[in-house]
């Protein structure tokens, strides 16, 4: 299982703050696998002009591979200061 | 010396000069943002600040991290807010110390645009008619 | 809005950024100046500020309204200190407060520099084996 | 008669903070003839880096007239901030 940690307008999108996700049965190994799973699930956060992701705290591209009881937050535009 | 706080109380900017405070410093820059009553010309009631906590300590840390190696500095505090603010209120204090001023002007500046630019914070903006995240969409 | 004083109690820099504050503002850039322990590798004891007090407040007067010119600047606030000073001191702070951060970035760093071309005002460094009116010989 | 404001090491070299003068026996018209009338006058004066006048507190260039009643500062490098 991963944990997806989401924030801001990801957060509303996908109405909770976290949720567990089983990776292997949605063939989601990487970064870019869960993008292309949650853009294709969510369209509303497709249309978010930029989503990022950290893997444990630290941003990672998309061909990064994700491991069981990784947390993954989903990052849109920042916007602190 | 770097100095990093998330906080749910109002920030203080004596607080933030005391951080970095050094007898070797010459000059001490200060930014302190605050919450604008208008955005493009829309009036602002109230922001509420979001964030990835962990994630948004460690990345203001590499921030200050990256102006201590980029100039000769003394002491960077970060204190940045988060829940609801007024307006008038202060987000984010960036204090940096150095021998010399113009270091730490250039450090200052370098350390607001960047957290701007990559640390997990969110911010939500209340209108009289609805409200937005911040840079969400096009 | 513009605020000059020289003053010969110490300075405080929550009174500048306050002197600054409005509801417009979303940056505001604070310069904070200190006296250091040591000059080109001497140990400083304290310094001695004369002014020309009318012309001097004139001149920051000047200057304060020189970069409300350049930028779109909200207020403008240079306090000044005469008298002794102990390490560690306040000399002199300058606010600015803007809309957005980088003319109030700019400005303050003009403020200061140009304070120290044409500010009729004059530091006295007391070493252990001696003292000198700093810049008054190459 | 004009006044003579004097700081910083000017002060110092001319041992006084203020004096007064009469500048039409000693034939000084302009800012000019005062300098070389006080560098003649007070070789210390002229050893110091740079000197400026500010006639009733406007910085003055050497062509600027003196008038009676004029007051002048004798302004070596100015170091404030």
């Amino acid at each position: 299982m991963i944990t997806l940690k989401n924030f801001g307008i990801a957060r509303e999108i996908l109405q909770q703050r976290e949720l567990s996700l089983d990776p292997e049965p949605l063939e989601i190994q990487n970064v870019g696998d869960l993008r292309t799973y949650l853009f294709s699930k969510y369209d509303r956060l497709a249309m978010v002009s930029s989503v990022a992701f950290a893997v444990n705290e630290e941003y990672a591209e998309d061909h990064v591979e994700l491991r069981n009881g990784d947390t993954i937050a989903v990052i849109p535009p920042v916007s602190g200061g | 010396m770097i100095d990093i706080q998330l906080r749910s109380e109002a920030l203080d900017a004596q607080t933030c000069l005391d951080a970095v405070a050094s007898d070797k410093a010459g000059g001490h820059v200060l930014f302190v943002g605050t919450v604008r009553d208008h955005t493009q010309g829309k009036k602002v009631n109230k922001l509420d600040f979001e964030s990835y906590e962990p994630m948004a300590v460690k990345e203001m840390h590499k921030i200050a991290e990256r102006a201590m190696d980029k100039w000769p500095l003394l002491g960077i505090s970060v204190h940045h807010r988060v829940g609801e603010l007024e307006i008038g209120e202060i987000p984010v204090i960036i204090a940096v110390s150095s021998a010399h001023r113009k270091e730490a002007f250039a450090a200052c500046e370098f350390v607001i645009d960047e957290l701007k630019k990559t640390v997990p914070i969110w911010k939500k903006e209340y209108f009289d008619d609805g409200e937005v995240w911040v840079a969400a969409h096009p």
